[in-house]
């Protein structure tokens, strides 16, 4: 007993010892997210007076915009037996680029990780291209494609393809990147291989955040695809040009909440698997 | 007899320039039940990973039956490790899949890439791997996703993992650090039973000197990178103690 | 590699015929509508040739050239301006225009101002706004500067500094309703473009006045490319020349209309002004 | 007796679950595998083609792309100038709008779980209304210019912002919230001293993330009407001038790996 | 004495049916250290979470100092909160804000709620966080951020966030389930000396029976939702311990 007390007491004075040891830590004023700070209300109100923009005509600008929201009703859907295939179309653009960005993007994203590339350059180049791939507009690459295999909805997959490849490896390396290292290394330890921990291992820990990515950017893909009909590709981006162009806005509006419910039912699918997952 | 592992003037500089190991010499038997011990930063860790390299060691040779760990290629590095099961503080299970197919990962290191990959494993091996469950008290819970388990419960599928690699040594890097004290005996028991019925040899990292005494057959003290006690339990005096933790001697497990 | 590509697409047609011609099309900008007619004319063509047609309809004449200049494309309708381009650059050979007589084959380029504006010529637009529709325009942005040039004595580089600014609006619905909005001081607007707007309801002709209405400007040309065979052209300007299905017409804007034969040389108009503004193809495509 | 009885049904009915899920598991496979076909039909998809393709794509790329044509990189500079003022006021104005819908919309701080639902909604049908779109309908109602661009981007911005933030909100450990009710604190003090607190690295991550998105959906409302580098690229493209376009989009690379550096480096600090 | 909290006929059912407190009796007096044990999910949070109305009770009364909490509005549950501080397993803290901003937080309830919200609090609370600070051994970690802390240091900031709030009683709830055996003896003393010195009355959950016996002037047992045991330390035999526990009991604190 006397001896429990007195390893207890050591404890205690260790523990003042620590402390004692310790200077007290000002409060830190940190002039860096001080300096961002200001310089970004700066550059708020610079940016602001740049763009010059005109506040007299953002009310008119509103006003009309009420109006036109207002002549849009009620929607039009006499051209349904038009906009629903090229709906489809459409639909089957954005799934397909998906899936085949998220294929490949499987692949490259572990060399773009750097915990599990061969090294750091891999990495790095991996990664620049992808960046690359998300800079150019989805626009410029469907004229690419287009020069390689003609107009219709295959330029179209393509092009969603190569732009989507460019995030989900960026988000799908950094997912990967994210986990806990230590699994990684238990896995090592028990003699598996390379492609053994990949799939047992990282894939198995960062799927959620993969799926939960795939299905943003299968979102974000029917909305692209939606533009990519200006190009020749079809779908239902050219119908809603139809539309606007003779100032059909009853249908354009139908076109609108067909193309909302689209990307509105992926976001509700995602949020079931959300809470599946 | 053999040593089953031997450590000859191994050190380990980490790239920073951090000096953790430096000239670490000893051996150890079939058998035993080897503790190290040391305050926070000694290089327990460090030692333990060189074992199977997964820290490059600087210098020095780490043989294992008779292979050259730190020689070897990355073939052979596969083939020693898949014979040393390791055990993590903090589990390092794959959270999403099920306690049996986290057991199944031992097996891994003797599965053909494709297969492993899809996680496709022999009859033997599964029935092995639920005999060893079994064993650890967790038949109940082998279909139950790694997550939904007790720290205490993970921490007997991290061991069962390693048994099924039917290791030849077992190293564990503080296994029962973040367990509670009645888990931590649980783990510190099945560790020990285990080992001694199969033979296993063991080396197992700890913070907590009495959990040490109570345990090995021998003790490690390391401090500053270097081995400075390495005798039987019986010879860990107080005073030894505290020249291993200097005065940095951690606290006792005692609520009371 | 290109050339294999098109030996690939010929089928077992005697006379080197392919498997199918495709289509593009693209909504001239003198368009009245952009109609769901062109199925009908793809369906009647493919009757008529024997082989599949396929028809792809788009926005952007970037994608229609680039396609067939590549070989990917067979036929296309292109705008005025970008025909020329596509000859230069995709070997387009005019066939023919859609209208009701040879007079009626053409439209205008106007320079519009907003109705209570002292305007009354070009001149007195010195150092106001000026809006093109996009930069790529016949009657948005080509013929209004030819305009500009003629009337006002000026060079194409010194457009800029003689008015306060010259910017684009993206398209002739934009100009027009800035125009109507008095967001600008004058823009260059197709005069179909105009007439469309008033009849979709989007401005009244109260809200702008015409000071300058240009020559007229021959209207869209459907094309083909020049290295389809000689046959497969002939019987596709045979089906053109005499194609008289009412529905189409009527679907198209209007059941008087025909297909006119046109020339290259119809088109010498655009490729003079777009020289003398450093448009020509020849300027466009040398970099 | 009894309870071993017990404990072997819960095995079974545990593994009936993981059989399920497996069944599950292979289900929704097929479902993607069969979408997948479906839309590899309706496309007319031909690995063939896309291979044959490739020479085409290097002359075209090689040709008439590359090299950028440096030479219109002054003219090309305020347009780019443009595009990041428009990037950043729609950031900074889409976040602050966000800011205040997100906590009405997540579930762990809305006042009243029926404006949860109308937020939700609301910006629901903005955010799943393509930028493309809402540019066309703004600029038929404000003109053309700087203002639809940044409308546009301030809609988009707070359309993903505001999910965004209510989901960084929700995911906030609801423990701490309650020791703070605990010691009698108000629903406002609740929000400014535990829940703000923790937002703020997601707040700023998120905010820096959405300037990336902006500066890039920029290229695509630019190309309505929208100004900006967007509106360049598109006269690039119309006018053939593809060495330009390629030049214009080196610059929006530069400009978004600036940002990419600068915001990595402002939320190291921060976080 | 009058007692300072009464519990009667109290019943918890939660929405999905599970009856988590069943007809709990008991009063508490000034000065008392009372320790509820009993085994997981035997109703020991919920109890303790109606006490504040963190839990909404289903029937019966949570009476403090004469004030029937379970028919307060918000505005009283706000005032009687004040008076009650609570610790918590996990600690709850505001990682990103200082040591000393976090113990300012239990200051809150007095505080009006624009300057509360800013973070603006009287020179006064200002001094008394920080002799609170002083006399858990914080004085030096007050400027840092909480998640800078380790995790007995954290349970220190919560136990002076708590006392900040000059309560007249402290719950706990599981206040060391999370902490090292050292930490926990450490925790344990502060709470213990502090509730003794300042006469608050203490209501602590606990699963360590050894700790609940040295600390606890009074331990209730719980078991189903029902109080099975109330009574001194020293009555609480082995056979008693048995009971509560069924044979679940949690295995002793001991590694040795
Ligand atoms: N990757 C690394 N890079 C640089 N230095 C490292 C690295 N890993 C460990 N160290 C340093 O090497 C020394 C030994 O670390 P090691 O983790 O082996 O100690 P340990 O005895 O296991 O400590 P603990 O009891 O805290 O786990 C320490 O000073 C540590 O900071
Ligand atoms: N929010 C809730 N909804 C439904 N049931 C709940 C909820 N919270 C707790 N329970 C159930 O109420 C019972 C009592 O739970 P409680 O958390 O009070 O137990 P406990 O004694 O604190 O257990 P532990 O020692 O594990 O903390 C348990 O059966 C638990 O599953
Ligand atoms: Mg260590
Ligand atoms: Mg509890």
């Amino acid at each position: 007993m006397s001896e429990l007390e007195k390893s207890s007491d050591n404890i205690y004075s260790l523990n003042r010892n620590e402390d004692n040891n310790e200077m007290i830590v000002k409060p830190k004023k940190d002039f860096f997210i001080k300096g961002v700070l200001i310089f970004g209300c700066l550059f708020f109100l610079f940016s602001l007076y740049e763009l010059n923009i005109d506040y007299s005509n953002l009310l008119e600008g509103t006003v009309a915009f009420f109006i036109m929201l207002g002549d849009m009703f009620p929607p039009n859907i006499s051209e349904w037996a038009y906009v629903l295939p090229a709906a489809i179309e459409s639909l089957q653009v954005a799934i397909l680029g998906t899936v085949i960005a998220v294929v490949i993007s499987l692949v490259l994203a572990f060399l773009a990780a750097e915990n599990l590339a061969p090294n750091k350059w891999v990495a790095r180049i991996v990664k620049s291209f992808a960046t690359l791939m998300r800079v150019i507009p989805t626009i410029i690459w469907a004229l690419i494609f287009i020069v390689a295999v003609g107009l219709g909805p295959l330029p179209g997959v393509l092009a969603i393809a190569v732009h989507s490849l460019g995030m989900l490896i960026k988000v799908f390396a950094q997912s990967v990147e994210e986990m806990d290292g230590g699994k990684i290394e238990a896995l090592k330890a028990s003699g598996a291989g390379s492609v053994q921990i990949i799939a047992q291992g990282v894939i198995p820990t960062v799927l959620t955040a993969l799926m939960a990515w795939t299905i943003l950017r299968l979102e974000i893909d029917i909305g692209e695809s939606t533009i990519l009909g200006l190009v020749g590709a079809g779908g239902i981006g050219w119908e809603l040009m139809r539309a606007m162009r003779s100032y059909d806005f009853n249908t354009a509006l139908f076109i609108t909440m067909v193309i909302f419910v689209m990307i509105f039912s992926v976001e509700m699918l995602s949020n079931r698997l959300k809470l599946k997952v | 007899m053999e040593p089953i592992l031997k450590i000859e003037n191994l050190d380990k500089v980490y790239p920073d320039g951090t000096v953790a190991l430096s000239n670490i010499n000893f051996n150890v038997y079939p058998g035993e039940f080897v503790v190290v011990i040391g305050p926070s930063g000694a290089g327990k860790s460090t030692l333990l990973r060189c074992m199977n390299r997964l820290v490059e060691p600087t210098n020095g040779n780490v043989i294992f039956k008779d292979k050259k760990i730190n020689k070897a290629n990355s073939k052979q590095v596969k083939q020693i490790r898949r014979e040393i099961g390791m055990v993590f503080q903090n589990f390092n299970l794959i959270d999403r899949l099920t306690v049996l197919n986290n057991v199944l990962h031992g097996r891994l290191g003797y599965t053909n890439t494709i297969k492993g990959s899809l996680g496709i494993f022999s009859k033997k091996d599964i029935t092995e791997a639920e005999e060893i469950l079994a064993r650890v008290g967790l038949s109940k819970q082998k279909y139950k996703r790694a997550d939904e388990l007790s720290g205490g419960q993970m921490q007997r599928v991290g061991i069962s993992r390693a048994l099924s690699q039917r290791p030849r040594l077992i190293l564990a890097d503080e296994p029962i650090a973040s367990l509670d004290p009645a888990s931590s005996k649980n783990i510190m028991d099945h560790i020990y039973n285990i080992c001694t019925e199969d033979k296993i040899t063991a080396i197992v990292n700890l913070h907590q000197v009495e959990v040490a005494i109570k345990y090995a057959t021998r003790i490690i003290g390391i401090q500053n990178g270097e081995v400075i006690f390495d005798g039987q339990p019986s010879q860990l005096t107080d005073k030894v103690i505290d020249e291993i933790y200097h005065d940095r001697r951690p606290p006792l497990v005692h609520a009371q | 590699a290109c050339g294999d590509d098109a030996n690939a697409s010929e089928g077992d047609n005697g006379d080197g015929w392919p498997d199918k011609i495709s289509y593009g099309v693209l909504p001239g900008e003198e368009d009245t509508e952009i109609s769901r007619a062109h199925d009908l004319f793809a369906e009647d063509m493919s009757e008529e040739l024997g082989i599949e047609v396929e028809l792809f309809q788009g926005e952007d004449y970037n994608a229609v050239i680039e396609a067939m200049r590549s070989k990917k494309l067979d036929m296309a309708s292109f705008g005025p301006f970008s025909y020329i381009i596509a000859q230069e650059r995709s070997n387009a050979v005019p066939i023919a225009v859609r209208a009701k007589s040879e007079e009626d084959a053409t439209y205008n380029s106007w320079i519009v101002v907003p109705d209570e504006s002292d305007a009354e010529t070009v001149e007195d637009l010195k150092d106001k706004t000026i809006l093109f529709a996009d930069p790529a325009s016949t009657s948005g942005h080509l013929f209004p500067r030819g305009m500009f040039i003629d009337e006002l004595g000026i060079t194409n580089d010194e457009i800029e500094s003689y008015f306060s600014s010259v910017s684009f609006s993206g398209s002739h619905d934009n100009s027009i309703l800035a125009i109507a909005a008095g967001d600008a001081d004058a823009a260059g607007v197709c005069s179909t473009c105009v007439e469309r707007a008033i009849e979709g309801g989007m401005v009244s002709e109260s809200d702008f006045r015409i000071i300058k209405e240009s020559d007229p400007i021959p209207s869209s040309p459907i094309t083909y490319r020049g290295d389809l065979p000689e046959s497969l052209v002939e019987a596709i300007k045979e089906f053109v020349y005499n194609y008289d299905n009412e529905t189409y017409f009527e679907k198209a804007g209007d059941s008087e209309s025909r297909y006119i034969p046109v020339d290259e040389s119809d088109y010498d108009i655009i490729r003079n002004t777009a020289k003398n503004l450093d448009m020509s193809p020849e300027d466009l495509l040398s970099n | 007796m009894h309870n071993k009885g017990k404990r072997v049904m819960e095995l079974e009915e545990i593994r009936d679950i993981r059989q399920r899920k497996r069944v599950q598991t292979i289900l929704i496979t097929l479902l993607v595998v069969g979408l997948t076909i479906w839309s590899a039909l309706g496309t007319d998809f031909s690995v063939y083609e896309v291979f044959s393709g490739l020479g085409l794509i290097s002359n075209f790329v090689f040709i008439d792309l590359l090299p950028p044509d440096v030479s219109t990189s002054g003219s090309l500079l305020g347009a780019i100038l443009e595009t990041l003022y428009m990037g950043f006021v729609g950031m900074v104005v889409g976040a602050m709008i966000a800011l205040v819908l997100s906590f009405l919309a997540a579930g762990t701080t809305t006042p009243h779980p029926i404006i949860q639902v109308v937020v939700r909604a609301f910006t629901s049908i903005i955010r799943n209304i393509p930028g493309l779109i809402w540019a066309l309908i703004l600029v038929a109602s404000y003109g053309i210019g700087v203002t639809v661009g940044t409308l546009s981007l301030i809609l988009g911005s707070v359309g993903f912002l505001t999910r965004v933030f209510a989901d960084t909100l929700e995911e906030i450990d609801t423990g701490k919230i309650e020791a703070l009710n605990a010691t009698g604190s108000s629903y406002l003090q609740v929000l400014a001293q535990g829940v703000f607190p923790q937002f703020i690295p997601g707040f700023v991550a998120w905010s820096l993330y959405n300037l990336e998105l902006n500066i890039r959906a920029s290229t695509i409302i630019g190309m309505v009407g929208g100004g900006g580098i967007g509106f360049a690229i598109q006269k690039g493209i119309k006018l053939f001038q593809y060495k330009e376009v390629s030049m214009a989009i080196i610059l929006v690379l530069v400009l978004i790996l600036s940002t990419e550096f600068l915001t990595s480096k402002i939320r190291e600090r921060i976080i």
